[in-house]
């Protein structure tokens, strides 16, 4: 038995990177220290896909590796407008060989923030972010809001780690001397924990984000009684502990970003966040999903200058989300093939953009079998990241940390290696052409 | 006057995707002056190859032009996965007779476009100038900005016959522009110049506007709850409440005018 | 049992993301094939826990099984994000890029129809 | 690969740290390095051109998160400079945040062989080594910002300078940095409260002052043979008179001796720092002032942070000056607060001609380097990207050697240059001697690379050439500003990358590290308040903090022994 400290998570964005486990024979047996429900799940581990396999006569056929890269190699060579897709839950060295591919075959390269905090993007883009890393929060935070996030069920450490329940410098009596706001459209087990939960009528938070503006720029004049069925009082009481509040921070999730107005409704939290640094020190955060969707974003954009949703056919990077983005390319039909990493839009993409994805020829590279591995044309098997192999991460807060390798593998390949390998075969079959 | 017809060929739209046509190249300032095998050899982008025009469209070319003003092109077959029709455009004029994809008329400069069909997403987008009619439908994003730019449609004029989509106009900032149908909501968002009229109903229209006016002949879903209600006013003999805003972005700012019937 | 029209969202839970890697288990399908609702409404439309209904949206129909929360306001239903879920959202993102999973208008009922497998779910986009 | 021997012939070389002022010389390059001969090698004519050591840039900020930030929120910057894809070069995006590969290729065809990233948070120091294993050509090296850390303030405040001293030489290690940056020394903490600081505030909560945490960093930095001074953005950036602030900051260290023959203090992009006034309104310049001080003493050196007019991307780890920035503009804004360490702000800014405030500030960076008398103490930046991109180099080198230039430029701007800037009345002109001095001589000395082959072409330096494609006589700004832009022939390491303005190879460049050899014993003292700053208020753990070498896969270090 070993014990191993230091540990980083590679489930959410949290990435929590204090974890104490033990190891015995290979495998993990015991989590110590450190990790939540969801990330103990992850760290003990699943059935994982045994083998490559190619679909023969619609059922997937074991192969071997080389066998299945040739494969993957041949379709995206052949395609006219392939797309990748993923790239959230493995690391940036395994993003940067995505990218490069990408490039080279004239493909769309995309994430997972395209069904997730891809419109907390697009609202960066319209009006930037004012923010902070996740330990200036710990350490100084009196007053937190989240909106549309409910971290007690998807980050479940957020809260004692790094905002409401963690002790920092200024903050010595942890919740004590902290305010919780929570807005939903739900009661949730995060809601019940506030000192004041604004219930909005699901789809206007939008209209509360202006309103609160309105208010904390001199306006309550103008504001109406009742907005998106929040009483006034109910807004004006928040926007008082938003003025004595000495550092504030809004916290936002999938609530905001998935809902009518999408991008919209974050560019109206950013501005409201601007509007309450008129009184204190303000900051606003998304609360990313997986441990390196903020990864992929970072490389993405020093890479090609565009964070997700990157059209390569060009040669040169076209960026338009709502055109170049996957569910788009899917339900509209644009795309003639995918590879998939990483990723599983089988379980989290709108249904009508999977009728297009059965159709189209799709390479999967993952460690275990879900929803998608039913489309799949050619699957890959990959080493977990964070486990059977290390590499840098983003978390959500934009601090870069790198994932630990605590276990041996000497059969399955790492994301990055199996990317190359495509790549080099891809470069194989051109060479091959041009003789 | 010449007039240049393009029609898709079925082929293109045949396989097991529909990938879509990019054709900015297309446009009766760059085609002036060129003979039909010149046309035909004119690239356009399908997917990640670049294609000659011919291969793609049947090509036919009728009469002459003495200046790109007199050129003519006119797009035929299924066009519901060609995009950038008439992108950049300066000078002439082009009608497409059907549905056109994404980016009609973005960028346009002068010239005139006539959609005799429904529009997808950002048609005219950063349009400064010349006409662009859209006889059906118009997706979203309609004379919006460039993702990140701060300025949207600066120039020129549009009309819609139908409804448009979301956040149409947004960062508009010269131009008018007439929405015959309905308008998803926020449209004008970030308005600062120009002018946009509605027919139909719309909902949440003019958010963070600190310039320009916003014409709602229609029906109102709902209001922006930033916005301060001034004063009756009288437009060629119809009386409309008038609003100033938007008071989200601050008094100094909120100079974007509503006039709603 | 007429249909009641109602508000569809979408989201993570807890038991969802544990088994996020392990989608193909019988505690993925327990937790994620289901639709939480308001018991109030849950009386309205005659079912009790563990009944089978029947969401259908301008996009789809899928069968879940009822389960109470009411944190839920009423007309609110909440499925976790999922392929079940979004056998109801459309794939059109209106420019945005990111498809609206929550705030989808809905119609929900009793059914005798089961819910279901992830398998059999996948199979019914390749008809 | 390098290209084995090369033979560049009958150039017209600048070599300002060899006392090589215009001679016809032949150039011998072997393995990567200048030799004295070579027996068998590829020969470039360089007949009548102007042939100087690869360019030394001090002060840029190409890679890391605020960078990154700038592109992200940046997208219609990002389209203003796409190129496709070659058979050399990947992809290219952006104008004033380029991609990282666009920012190699345009450095290299200026002639830049080597690029100071001048601002790296120590949280945050993996993502711009990362960034810059993805910028091609180009040597490179990250200062980390020390100056706001809470360990520095807390023993500045304590006087344990000897503690200080190991946790600079700790915190550069970890980082894989270079030397000591500091940005609006406690400034930048206050900032976490919404406020700020000038030189002799006192920090909130902190009990120090900015004067007091730069004179430590000072002396700590100097026991150790560090190649390069402290590296310091002043308090009160962009404030109008903040140029006594300036000066006084330069006092600061007077007494401080050196550790190595150098100054002790380099201060950057000192046009931001060098106003008069009291207010937007009677604003003006004081680069005179500035200049007269730098004239007359020998501790200090400077770089001008020149504007370049035009739209671009200012960022820097000064977060309440980016946020008042973004108050006058209400463009967007973007701020990053990291915990313990500093911050950084970002926010988008048009430099126009028709604005008095933005002529004046045109006029000073300038006026600086034409004031200064001794070009060894000054340094040709635009503090990229905050003054202006880089690629806008050229139009700056073309002003300084061309009176008539900036004669014709003046009658564009703004008529205040003719009252409150000193610029139109100078007439001095650099020569291309004195340009080589203030792109790579000067900046390879003041960064303490002449001893590591950066900045000249005596044997054994690395054979990092620039060729460009004009005459030593040439006096026409235009073709001046040309030829430096896109070079004839850049070499790196013995390698031609650059051939008629294109780029020809993409080799990797190298990090280069400091690596202070501070005694063991005050480093475990230190460790014990350090971990448990760790174990208290970090949001990382100790042992995952340090850059580990994957992010340094061309590593090249140096060694700072301490002095006795």
């Amino acid at each position: 038995m070993v014990e191993i400290t230091d540990v980083v998570c590679s489930l959410c964005g949290c990435v929590c990177d204090d974890i104490v486990l033990e190891v015995e024979n290979n495998q993990v047996t015991k989590i110590k220290r450190g990790a939540c429900s969801v990330g103990k799940s992850k760290l003990l581990g699943h059935e994982r896909i045994k083998s490559p396999m190619i679909r023969e006569n619609g059922e997937l056929k074991e192969c071997s590796y080389d066998e299945a890269i040739k494969k993957a190699a041949e379709i995206l060579y052949k395609s006219r407008r392939p797309l990748l897709y993923g790239w959230s839950s493995t690391v940036c060295e395994a993003d940067s060989a995505g990218i490069e591919l990408a490039e080279d075959i004239g493909g769309v390269v995309d994430n997972t923030a395209t069904v997730c905090h891809g419109p907390s993007v697009l609202a960066i883009q319209d009006v930037g972010i004012p923010s902070c890393t996740l330990g200036e929060i710990k350490n100084r935070a009196d007053l937190i809001i989240y909106w549309g996030a409910n971290p007690a069920q998807a980050h479940a450490n957020h809260m004692k780690r790094y905002s409401y329940v963690s002790k920092g410098y200024w903050t010595a009596e942890g919740k004590k001397g902290k305010k919780l706001v929570v807005v939903d459209v739900r009661k949730t087990m995060t809601s019940k924990m506030a000192d004041v939960f604004i219930q909005v009528e699901q789809g206007k938070d939008y209209q509360v984000f202006s309103a609160l503006r309105a208010i904390l720029r001199g306006h309550e004049d103008v504001v109406p009684d009742k907005v998106a069925g929040v009483p006034k009082a109910q807004l004006l009481e928040v926007a008082n502990m938003v003025k004595e509040a000495k550092f504030g921070i809004t916290f936002f999730g999938m609530g905001v970003t998935q809902a009518g107005a999408r991008h919209n409704n974050i560019v109206n939290a950013i501005q409201f966040t601007r509007a309450a640094h008129l009184h204190g020190k303000w900051s606003i955060m998304p609360m990313r999903g997986h441990y390196n969707v903020t990864g992929f974003n970072q490389v993405c954009t020093w890479q090609t200058g565009f964070p997700f949703s990157v059209d390569l056919s060009r040669g040169y990077a076209w960026y338009n989300p709502g055109e170049t983005s996957s569910t788009d390319l899917l339900y509209r039909e644009d795309c003639d093939a995918a590879l998939i990493i990483a990723s599983d839009p089988g379980a989290h993409f709108p249904g009508a953009a999977l009728r297009h994805l059965a159709k189209i020829p799709v390479i999967q590279i993952d460690p275990y079998a879900n929803p998608t591995t039913e489309f799949a044309d050619v699957v890959i098997p990959a080493a977990i990241s964070g486990i059977e192999c290390e590499g840098g991460v983003y978390r959500m807060d934009n601090i870069p940390i790198r994932l630990r390798k605590i276990l041996d593998t000497d059969y399955y390949v790492p994301d990055e290696e199996i990317v190359e390998r495509i790549h080099a075969e891809v470069r194989a079959l051109r060479e091959k052409e041009g003789e | 006057m010449q007039t240049i017809t393009l029609k898709l060929k079925d082929a293109v739209r045949s396989g097991i995707a529909t990938v879509p046509v990019e054709v900015e190249s297309l446009t009766p300032d760059q085609l002036f002056g060129k003979s039909e095998a010149e046309l035909k050899a004119v690239k356009v982008w399908w997917g990640n190859r670049e294609e000659n025009t011919g291969d793609l469209f049947d090509v036919s070319v009728e009469g002459d032009a003495a200046s790109a003003d007199e050129v003519k092109i006119v797009m035929e077959g299924d066009l519901t996965r060609v995009k950038r029709i008439g992108s950049g455009m300066k000078a002439g004029e082009i009608e497409a007779r059907g549905d056109v994809d994404m980016h009609c008329g973005a960028l346009m400069e002068g010239g005139r476009i006539v959609v005799k069909g429904n529009a997808n997403c950002w048609a005219g987008r950063e349009m400064r100038g010349g006409e662009l009619i859209i006889e059906g439908d118009a997706g979203d994003n309609l004379c919006a900005m460039y993702r990140g730019e701060m300025k949207g449609m600066t120039g020129g004029k549009v009309t819609v016959g139908g409804d448009v989509g979301e956040c149409i106009c947004q960062y508009m900032a010269g131009g008018e522009i007439l929405i015959k149908g309905n308008a998803n909501r926020l449209a004008g968002l970030n308005m600062s110049g120009g002018k946009i009229t509605i027919e139909g109903d719309a909902e949440l229209f003019g958010p963070d506007m600190t310039g320009g006016e916003i014409v709602m002949n229609g029906k109102v879903l709902e209001m922006m709850p930033s916005f301060k209600f001034l004063e009756t006013a009288t437009i060629d003999g119809v009386e409309y409440k008038k609003y100033l805003g938007d008071f989200a972005m601050g008094e100094k700012k909120a100079k974007g005018t509503l006039y709603v019937k | 049992m007429e249909g009641m029209n109602v508000n569809l969202i979408s989201g993570r839970t807890t038991v969802q993301g544990q088994n996020l890697d392990s989608k193909l288990t019988e505690k993925y399908f327990d937790e994620v094939a289901v639709c939480n609702l308001n018991g109030s409404d849950m009386e309205k439309l005659g079912v009790a826990k563990d009944d089978n209904v029947k969401v259908t949206t301008a996009y789809g129909a899928v069968v879940v099984k009822a389960k109470q929360d009411d944190g839920n306001p009423e007309g609110l239903i909440f499925i976790p994000m999922g392929p079940w879920a979004n056998v109801l959202v459309s794939g059109y993102t209106e420019g945005a890029g990111m498809p609206r999973f929550k705030g989808i208008g809905a119609e929900i009922g009793k059914t005798a129809e089961t819910v279901l497998p992830v398998k059999e779910l996948m199979r019914t986009y390749m008809e | 690969m390098a290209d084995g021997e090369l033979l560049i012939r009958n150039g017209v070389v600048y070599d300002p740290i060899n006392g090589v002022k215009g001679e016809k010389k032949d150039i011998c390059i072997r393995d990567g390095k200048i030799v004295e001969s070579v027996t068998n090698p590829k020969v470039i004519d360089a007949e009548g051109r102007v042939v100087m050591p690869g360019g030394v840039d001090i002060h840029s900020h190409i890679a890391g998160g605020k960078v990154n930030s700038g592109r992200l929120m940046r997208p219609e910057d990002g389209r203003k400079g796409l190129e496709a894809k070659t058979s050399v070069c990947r992809l290219q995006s952006g104008y004033s945040v380029p991609n990282t590969f666009a920012t190699g290729y345009r450095y290299a065809k200026m002639g830049y062989t080597f690029v100071m990233e001048a601002a790296m948070p120590p949280l945050a120091a993996r993502h711009t080594h990362e960034e810059m294993i993805d910028i091609p050509i180009l040597d490179n090296a990250a200062l980390p910002l020390i100056d706001n850390n809470w360990m520095t303030m807390e023993y500045v405040k304590s006087g344990d300078m000897d503690l200080l001293a190991a946790y600079v030489a700790w915190i550069i290690k970890a980082t894989k940095g270079f030397g000591v940056k500091i940005v609006n020394p406690g400034g930048t903490e206050a900032w976490a409260w919404g406020k700020n600081c000038d030189l002799n505030d006192s920090v909130p909560y902190f009990d120090v002052t900015p004067a007091e945490i730069i004179k430590g960093l000072a002396e700590a930095n100097e026991k150790f043979e560090m190649p390069h001074s402290i590296h310091v953005h002043t308090n009160m950036l962009g404030h109008p008179g903040n140029f006594e602030v300036t000066k006084d900051t330069y006092d600061l260290v007077k007494g401080v001796k050196p550790s190595k023959d150098r100054q002790v203090m380099h201060t950057t992009h000192t046009q931001f720092h060098s106003y008069g006034g009291t207010n937007w309104g009677d604003f003006e310049s004081k680069a005179d002032a500035i200049a007269g001080y730098i004239n007359q003493n020998d501790h200090a050196t400077i770089d001008i942070g020149s504007i370049i007019l035009g739209d671009t991307t200012t960022m820097t780890a000064d977060g309440p000056m980016e946020y008042s920035l973004y108050q006058i503009t209400g463009r967007k804004w973007t701020n990053l607060d990291v915990e313990l360490e500093t911050g950084s702000g970002i926010t988008p800014f048009l430099y126009s001609g028709k604005s008095p405030v933005n002529t004046i500030q045109w006029a000073i960076g300038q006026e600086l380097a034409l004031l200064v008398k001794d070009p060894w103490k000054i340094a040709l930046t635009t503090d990229h990207p905050n003054a202006g991109p880089f690629i806008g180099y050229p139009i700056i080198i073309s002003m300084l050697m061309s009176k008539k230039r900036r004669d014709e430029s003046a009658e564009d701007m703004h008529k205040v240059i003719f009252d409150r800037a000193e610029l139109p009345s100078i007439d001095r002109e650099y020569d291309l001697n004195e340009i080589a001095i203030i792109t790579r001589g000067m900046t390879a000395k003041a960064l303490g690379l002449h001893e590591h082959g950066k900045g000249h072409l005596g044997v054994g330096a690395d054979a990092d050439v620039a060729i460009y494609d004009m005459s030593p006589e040439e006096r026409d700004a235009g073709k001046i500003q040309k030829a430096f832009l896109n070079t004839k022939y850049t070499i790196k390491a013995g390698e031609i990358v650059v051939k008629d303005g294109e780029v020809v190879a993409t080799p990797p460049g190298r990090t280069i590290f400091v690596t202070p050899e501070c005694d063991q014993k005050l480093t475990d003292e230190m460790l014990v308040t350090l971990k448990d700053k760790f174990d208290k208020y970090y949001s990382v753990t100790f042992n995952n903090y340090p850059v580990q070498d994957a992010y340094l896969p061309n590593p090249y270090e140096i060694k700072a022994p301490m002095r006795g």
